[in-house]
């Protein structure tokens, strides 16, 4: 065993990538993380194999950070056995914490997605028709690919998780804040979510806030806010009122509007449900047939609402066939 | 077509009795209690609204007040005291003075003096004009014989005399009768069949007044028939048997009988229905037109004076016998002559004919009902009216 | 959240609730949910034995919450609460199923009405366990009363509060006080004079030293809650004094009365075409001239009355207007006894003669030989010019019903009894002082039988013909029913308000002001130095439309709050 | 034995709910599939309730408050008003149909009017046949 150094090991799922760049984000601190742990796995930038996690005895991990969402058979291995083999288990960004971007596939069915991939892509070739299946056989041998999962989860509806750093991705500094936390011990109750703030973005916006009435949405393109006014009187439609803060308020402090990746607010069950009443609430128009022509300027509302947490909502997934 | 109301007929009418015809609210109780009440026929309640309205030609064309025999039902339920037995009351003594054309009957009933008047002149001349004839005849100390002062012959023809000029009038109101409530209505679709299959009710009615019988209390009925049959018997007697009545000094019990019943009749009903008058014994009682006294007193006195003349006679005393038939005859004449086709008595024959054309008015009624129209109401289609009357 | 101990007392209601609930199996069912520790099924549970039941229980099983099935809340959760109190529970830790009028009155005896119930009770439970204690609020009463409308209900009102030494402030928009009763004449059915009573109220109300008069003067604004109004009132007189005052009071009553119907909405009466045909208040100006004539000088040969005019009708208003049958009997007395010689006749839909001494009066008018013809209800007389040479001025065509005839009435003078309705400015007062008005116009109540002087509004009260078409007597009651609840109220001074209001959490408050514009009280208030946002109570009347809206949960409708809604939905589909 | 779906009700104190009590004084029969939560205003209806009951299990949720105008509190109403049209975009893109979700006025006045509401509610619903939502979830959990 490597001496009194941290084990650590970090692994992505259903991810983009941002949030292991995140990580580097911290620039020379990292090397402090070097000095001070043993990266045992992190596929995008140490070598490693799931052979060696598995050899791994349980618990030997002192701490594990998981980014992405769960979407296939691989991840979840993976997150199965990082808990197993892990003292902790960080929920870092997102994607692990609600699900994500890649959640929001949850409001297709798997068949559909498959289809307009595989099957109405521009660009697959005329004539073929392959579609990814978990087994396939080739000359004698057989192929095995992770089984792509007819909905995305969140890591804690596979696993327990000790901790949840949200964020898409989480700030660089509330990168080293845990990863500080955990180095020097000073750990926060289990299941709580660290590195974000306990109320909403709109605390940090650094933009002036009024009394809100609302006559139409634009998009962020469509006008040019007042870069004093809260986006959301001016109509933009900003996340930020039903959103954690603890990023900086870093998007709408540079004109565009929050999206919410930092999820929602203590307390608050549903981020869309409340960002959708928060919104459509102060809307100036008593007339049904005004307010629906309102409503219109608010394009896939469900998308933006639920960017982040469609797997982490209350309906999770769409019940379509 | 809609009918003009007039405010002011129940003016006209109150003279005759309607006084308290206002006071209706039209809850029906009246018609809903009468025994006779009953479609087309629904009274008291549709006259009296009639009557309200001043609708005079609609209450000129109705035979209902003649189909109540005023047992007072109606008047005792009355929430409102309206009287509606008094209303059909009054209503026959008004009808009484349309139908008579002589306008005599109007004066009768309008002011009791007038009647009385009348009742006093036809007395008076009747008493001379039967003196004169006596004196010229023979003395006045001789009932019978050929020197008698009034032979009955002769009083006999008078009788004819008198009874064919009543016949005219009380005939010739009857057509008027007859013509307000049938002869006008032309789309009433009466058959003389119709009038021929009916007539048996003329007699039946006049003779038992079976309908009478009916109302709850039996005994004004009873009364009442015993009046009138006492009344018809004196009149048969008179008018066919009046020579072996006269004659005497023996007395012909095979008509004479008859006499005394009808004599007995007369006076036992007549004293019967003053006392009632009198004490207001019952809601048909409360009520009584000065022309009610006048007719039952005028009876009363022609019986008496009737018996006391016969008693006179056959004791022998021809000279007072004689003084009291002309005072006997000078009753009977206007009772005869004015209160038959002018006032009370005529109703003797406009109710019997009433309930036949009643009868005739249903069968017609019914057979244009049946076509669809109902000509009680013209213009207006059957069943349209909210609250049937 | 720890279990408490629960009881729930499930009522029969006689047999109103059992014959179609089984009320034994609720309260079985209702036995095994986690924390019920009594569970009972009672004949009459509002009844003295039923609440002593729940007290004995409270008392005996240290009961921390109680739930009782049946009633709608709105009929008995005041007496429940009260009974938990006496125990010395908080009245707050009650919770009421509604499983007679929302279950065994609607419902088909059977399998799934019980289901219903067990839900519902369920709920409850669910719900009761994160009920939390509450404190009422005590505000002190200011004993002021401002009165809207100076005619017979409002000036009753301010002298019934003024005798009792408490300052009222009575607002008139127009010149002069009395209201509509000061145009009428003599009043049915004991024919007195309305002058008579009038000028004695007026003088007595605008001497009183207690109450000061605002002619010409209207109500602007209304804020603040029962106990503690303002009140913005402006003066349009030119007079002295400043064109807007601000007063305080601590109870409101509207007195704003009706409006006569419009008779010329109604064409086939010739209204406003044929000279002599008038309404009833132009009639009672002509009786309180003292000369009952034609537009020519003349003296009417035949009067004419037509009831309903406006009322009781399809097109115009469904509703009775109450008082016109009186009036109309009272004019055909007026005319008889000053024209003996005329014939009145009265067209009437139905006779509406309740109330004391009316059916009398209505018997009386028969006797003076009013001629009554009725009309159908959906039916309407027609009114023409007579030809020249008749005896009468104008005809009335009528389908009479009680004949089945039509009638020609001939007429002179003819009378419209127009009926009341509701003022253009009621909606106006409705907003201005938060209460609402039902289809026709009139105030709503806040029950139509055990509360008809409140309103939903606590401290707002309604009196008159403002809130149905209503007489004299009725009135006067009302406004002194209003007047005495109000003195009872000032006589406690203090008041407790519910305890039922929003609070912000001000560590979940993230000031971005989203609930601010939502308030219709303007309850809420920035505050931008520490950049929250916080409820001001008193003014908070617990809709709760702000804790739905902020996006942070941060605000509590206590009471009401998310958590115990959530488990009230999640008892529902258990 | 036909599906009986279930529906939970989400009524204003002084309009609906007081309308829903009419309905039992009036003894107005419905449809026994309505489970009703009272709340202040309609206005306190967080569409989270809404889509918590969905997810809960009910086939169908019924909102209703005060006719527009006429709100105890003035404008609550509107509020609601405002939001249900964009909650049943929301939820159509879940897949849940649009009929599960129904927004009426009831004033006090309209016990009748609520007894129509709910027996046609449950008709339709009876049609659509039983709301995936709770099935689904629970699947998921198991069933990847």
């Amino acid at each position: 065993m490597a001496g009194e150094k941290l084990q650590i090991a970090l692994y992505w799922g259903a991810a983009c990538g941002g949030c292991d760049v995140a990580v580097l984000d911290t620039n020379e601190f990292i090397l402090d993380v070097h000095a001070a742990a043993d990266i045992r796995l992190w596929p995008i930038a140490v070598d490693g194999k799931y052979s060696d996690l598995e050899a791994m005895e349980d618990g030997e991990l002192d701490l594990a950070i998981f980014d992405g969402a769960v979407r296939n058979s691989e991840n979840e291995h993976i997150a199965k056995l990082l808990r197993q083999k892990s003292k902790v288990l960080v929920a870092f960004g997102s994607c692990a914490h609600l699900g994500g971007i890649p959640g929001l596939a949850n409001l297709m069915p798997r068949d559909e997605i498959m289809s307009v991939a595989y099957l109405q892509n521009p660009s697959i070739e005329k004539g073929n028709v392959t579609l990814p299946r978990p087994e396939s056989g080739m000359n004698g041998a057989t192929l095995t690919i992770p089984e792509f999962y007819k909905r995305v989860y969140k890591l804690d509806d596979i696993v327990p998780v000790d901790y949840y750093v949200p964020g898409c991705p989480p700030a660089a500094d509330q990168v080293k804040a845990v990863l500080l936390a955990v180095v020097t011990g000073q750990l926060p109750a289990p299941g709580s979510v660290v590195g974000a703030a306990e109320t909403a973005l709109c605390d940090e916006c650094p933009r002036t806030k009024n009394e809100k009435k609302l006559t139409s949405f634009h998009r962020p393109w469509q006008i040019m806010a007042d870069p004093e006014v809260c986006l959301l009187e001016q109509g933009v439609l900003c996340a930020g009122v039903a959103t954690r803060g603890g990023c900086g308020a870093r998007c709408p402090s540079s004109g565009i509007p929050c999206r919410g990746c930092y999820g929602p607010l203590p307390g608050v069950v549903d981020q869309g449900a409340k960002l959708l009443s928060a919104v459509v609430s102060v809307i100036d128009s008593n007339d049904p047939d005004e307010i629906d022509h309102i409503l219109d300027g608010l394009p896939d509302f469900t998308g933006f609402a639920y960017r982040f947490s469609t797997p982490a909502s209350l309906l999770q997934r769409s019940v379509r066939p | 077509m809609a009918t003009r109301a007039n405010p002011k007929l129940i003016e006209e009418l109150e003279p005759y009795g309607a006084e308290d015809v206002m006071k209706c609210y039209h809850c029906g109780n009246c018609s809903a209690v009468c025994p006779f009440s009953a479609d087309p026929y629904v009274f008291p309640r549709k006259p009296m609204r009639y009557l309200q309205m001043g609708l005079e030609d609609k209450l000129k064309g109705q035979l209902d007040p003649w189909l109540c025999y005023y047992c007072g039902e109606c008047s005792d339920q009355c929430p409102r005291d309206a009287e509606p037995g008094e209303t059909m009351m009054s209503l026959r003594r008004w009808l009484t003075s349309k139908y008579d054309w002589t306008g005599i009957s109007r004066l009768f009933y309008q002011s009791w003096r007038w009647e009385l008047g009348a009742i006093v002149l036809v007395a008076i001349l009747t008493a001379i004009g039967f003196t004169l004839f006596g004196m010229s005849q023979g003395s006045l100390s001789a009932y019978d014989g050929p020197n008698a002062f009034l032979p009955s012959e002769s009083v006999h023809v008078f009788d004819w005399v008198l009874a064919g000029v009543l016949m005219v009038f009380l005939l010739s109101n009857a057509a008027r009768m007859w013509w307000f409530t049938m002869g006008r209505a032309k789309d009433l679709p009466t058959t003389l069949g119709s009038y021929i299959a009916s007539l048996w009710m003329l007699p039946t009615h006049f003779f038992t007044q079976i309908r009478y019988s009916k109302c709850e209390h039996k005994g004004p009925w009873v009364t009442h028939l015993a009046l009138m049959l006492s009344y018809v018997t004196m009149l048969v007697l008179i008018m066919f048997f009046l020579t072996d009545m006269a004659s005497g000094p023996a007395i012909d019990w095979s008509v004479h009988v008859a006499g005394y019943l009808a004599t007995a009749g007369l006076v036992l009903a007549t004293i019967l229905f003053l006392r009632n008058r009198a004490k207001k014994s019952s809601a048909q009682y409360r009520h009584s037109h000065e022309s009610d006294w006048i007719f039952l007193v005028l009876i009363l006195v022609v019986a008496l004076t009737g018996i006391l003349q016969h008693i006179l006679h056959r004791s022998g005393l021809d000279a007072a016998a004689n003084i009291t038939y002309i005072v006997h005859l000078s009753l009977v004449v206007p009772m005869l002559a004015l209160e038959v086709p002018f006032s009370k008595w005529s109703h003797l024959a406009y109710r019997p004919l009433a309930m036949y054309l009643a009868q005739v008015r249903a069968t017609a009624l019914s057979r244009a009902r049946a076509g669809g129209v109902d000509p009680a109401r013209p213009g207006a289609e059957r069943h349209t009216q909210v609250h049937p009357i | 959240m720890t279990e408490k101990r629960i009881g729930v007392y499930v009522c029969n209601c006689g047999t109103n609730i059992a014959n179609v609930v089984d009320c034994d199996a609720v309260a079985e069912a209702a036995a095994d949910l986690p924390g019920v520790v009594v569970s009972r099924s009672y004949k009459y549970m509002c009844s003295n034995p039923g609440q002593e039941m729940i007290t004995q229980d409270i008392r005996d099983e240290q009961l921390e919450r109680v739930v009782v099935a049946a009633c709608s809340p709105r009929m008995h959760e005041p007496t429940f609460r009260r009974a938990a109190e006496t125990a010395g529970l908080n009245p707050y830790l009650v919770q009421m199923a509604n499983i007679r009028e929302q279950c065994s009155w609607v419902h088909d005896a059977g399998e799934m009405a019980t289901e219903k119930a067990k839900d519902l009770v369920r709920a409850a439970v669910y719900r009761v366990t994160r009920h939390e204690s509450l404190e009422r609020l005590s505000v002190d009463m200011c004993p002021h009363t401002l009165v809207l409308g100076g005619g017979i209900a409002g000036m009753s009102a301010a002298l019934e509060l003024a005798d009792a030494g408490k300052r009222v402030y009575l607002v008139e928009r127009t010149k002069a006080l009395g209201g509509n009763v000061a145009r009428v004449d003599l009043t049915a059915p004991y024919l007195d004079s309305a002058r008579d009573m009038m000028t004695d109220r007026v003088t007595r109300v605008i001497e009183h030293p207690d109450v000061s008069v605002m002619l010409e003067s209207e109500l602007e604004k209304l804020e603040g809650f029962v106990g503690n109004f303002k009140a913005t009132i402006s003066h349009h007189s030119s007079g002295e004094g400043p064109p807007i005052e601000v007063v305080d009071v601590g109870s409101v009553i509207v007195c704003t009365g009706y409006k006569e119907f419009d008779a010329s909405r109604v064409t086939h009466f010739g209204y406003g075409k044929l000279p002599d045909v008038i309404t009833s208040f132009e009639f009672e100006g002509m009786l309180k001239q003292g000369r009952i004539e034609m537009k020519d000088g003349r003296l009417p040969q035949y009067v004419a009355i037509v009831h309903c005019v406006g009322s009781r009708s399809e097109e115009f208003h469904g509703y009775c207007s109450r008082v016109c049958c009186m009036t109309a009997l009272k004019y055909a007395h007026e005319v008889k006894s000053a024209l003996p010689r005329t014939y009145v006749s009265d067209v009437y839909v139905d006779m509406h003669a309740f109330g004391k001494g009316c059916e009398d009066f209505y018997r009386r008018s028969a006797e003076v030989k009013t001629l009554f013809l009725m009309y159908g209800k959906g039916d309407h007389p027609v009114v023409r010019r007579a030809d020249p040479g008749d005896d009468c001025e104008m005809l009335i065509t009528v389908d009479e019903q009680l004949s089945g005839e039509q009638i020609e009435l001939p007429a002179d003078l003819i009378i419209l009894m127009v009926g009341m309705e509701a003022r253009e400015d009621s909606e106006q007062v409705t907003h201005l002082v938060n209460i609402s008005q039902d289809k026709d116009g009139w105030f709503i109540e806040s029950h139509p039988k055990l509360d008809p002087v409140a309103t939903t509004t606590d401290g707002v009260y309604i009196a008159g013909a403002c809130q149905a078409p209503k007489d004299i007597p009725d009135s006067v009651a009302q406004a002194r029913a209003a007047a005495a609840r109000i003195l009872g109220k000032i006589s406690r001074g203090k008041l407790e308000i519910d305890a039922m209001f929003a609070a912000v959490n001000e560590d979940l408050c993230s000031g971005c002001r989203v609930c601010n514009e939502i308030c219709p009280y303007s309850a809420i208030e920035f505050d931008a130095e520490t950049k929250r946002s916080h409820v001001i109570s008193a003014l908070c009347k617990a809709c709760g439309a702000c804790v739905a809206t902020c996006p942070s949960a941060a605000i509590e409708a206590k009471h009401f709050t998310d958590e115990q809604i959530f488990a009230e939905i999640a008892g529902v589909l258990a | 034995m036909s599906f009986e779906p279930r529906i939970v009700g989400f009524l204003c104190n002084w309009c609906s709910y007081s309308g829903a009590d009419l309905a039992g004084t009036s003894r107005i029969h419905y449809r026994p599939n309505v489970r009703v939560i009272r709340v202040m205003c309609s206005a306190r209806i967080d569409p989270t309730f809404v889509i918590k009951a969905l997810a809960e299990g009910a086939d169908g949720v019924l909102v209703c408050g005060c006719h527009p105008g006429d709100c105890h509190y003035s404008e609550g109403n509107y509020k609601t008003m405002r939001r249900m049209p964009l909650l049943k975009r929301m939820l159509e893109d879940f897949g849940i149909e649009e009929e599960r979700v129904r927004l009426e006025w009831v004033s006090a006045s309209e016990g009748k009017r609520f007894a129509d509401i709910v027996d046609d509610m449950t008709e339709r619903l009876r049609a659509l046949g039983p709301s995936r939502v709770k099935l689904a979830l629970a699947y998921d959990a198991v069933e990847r």
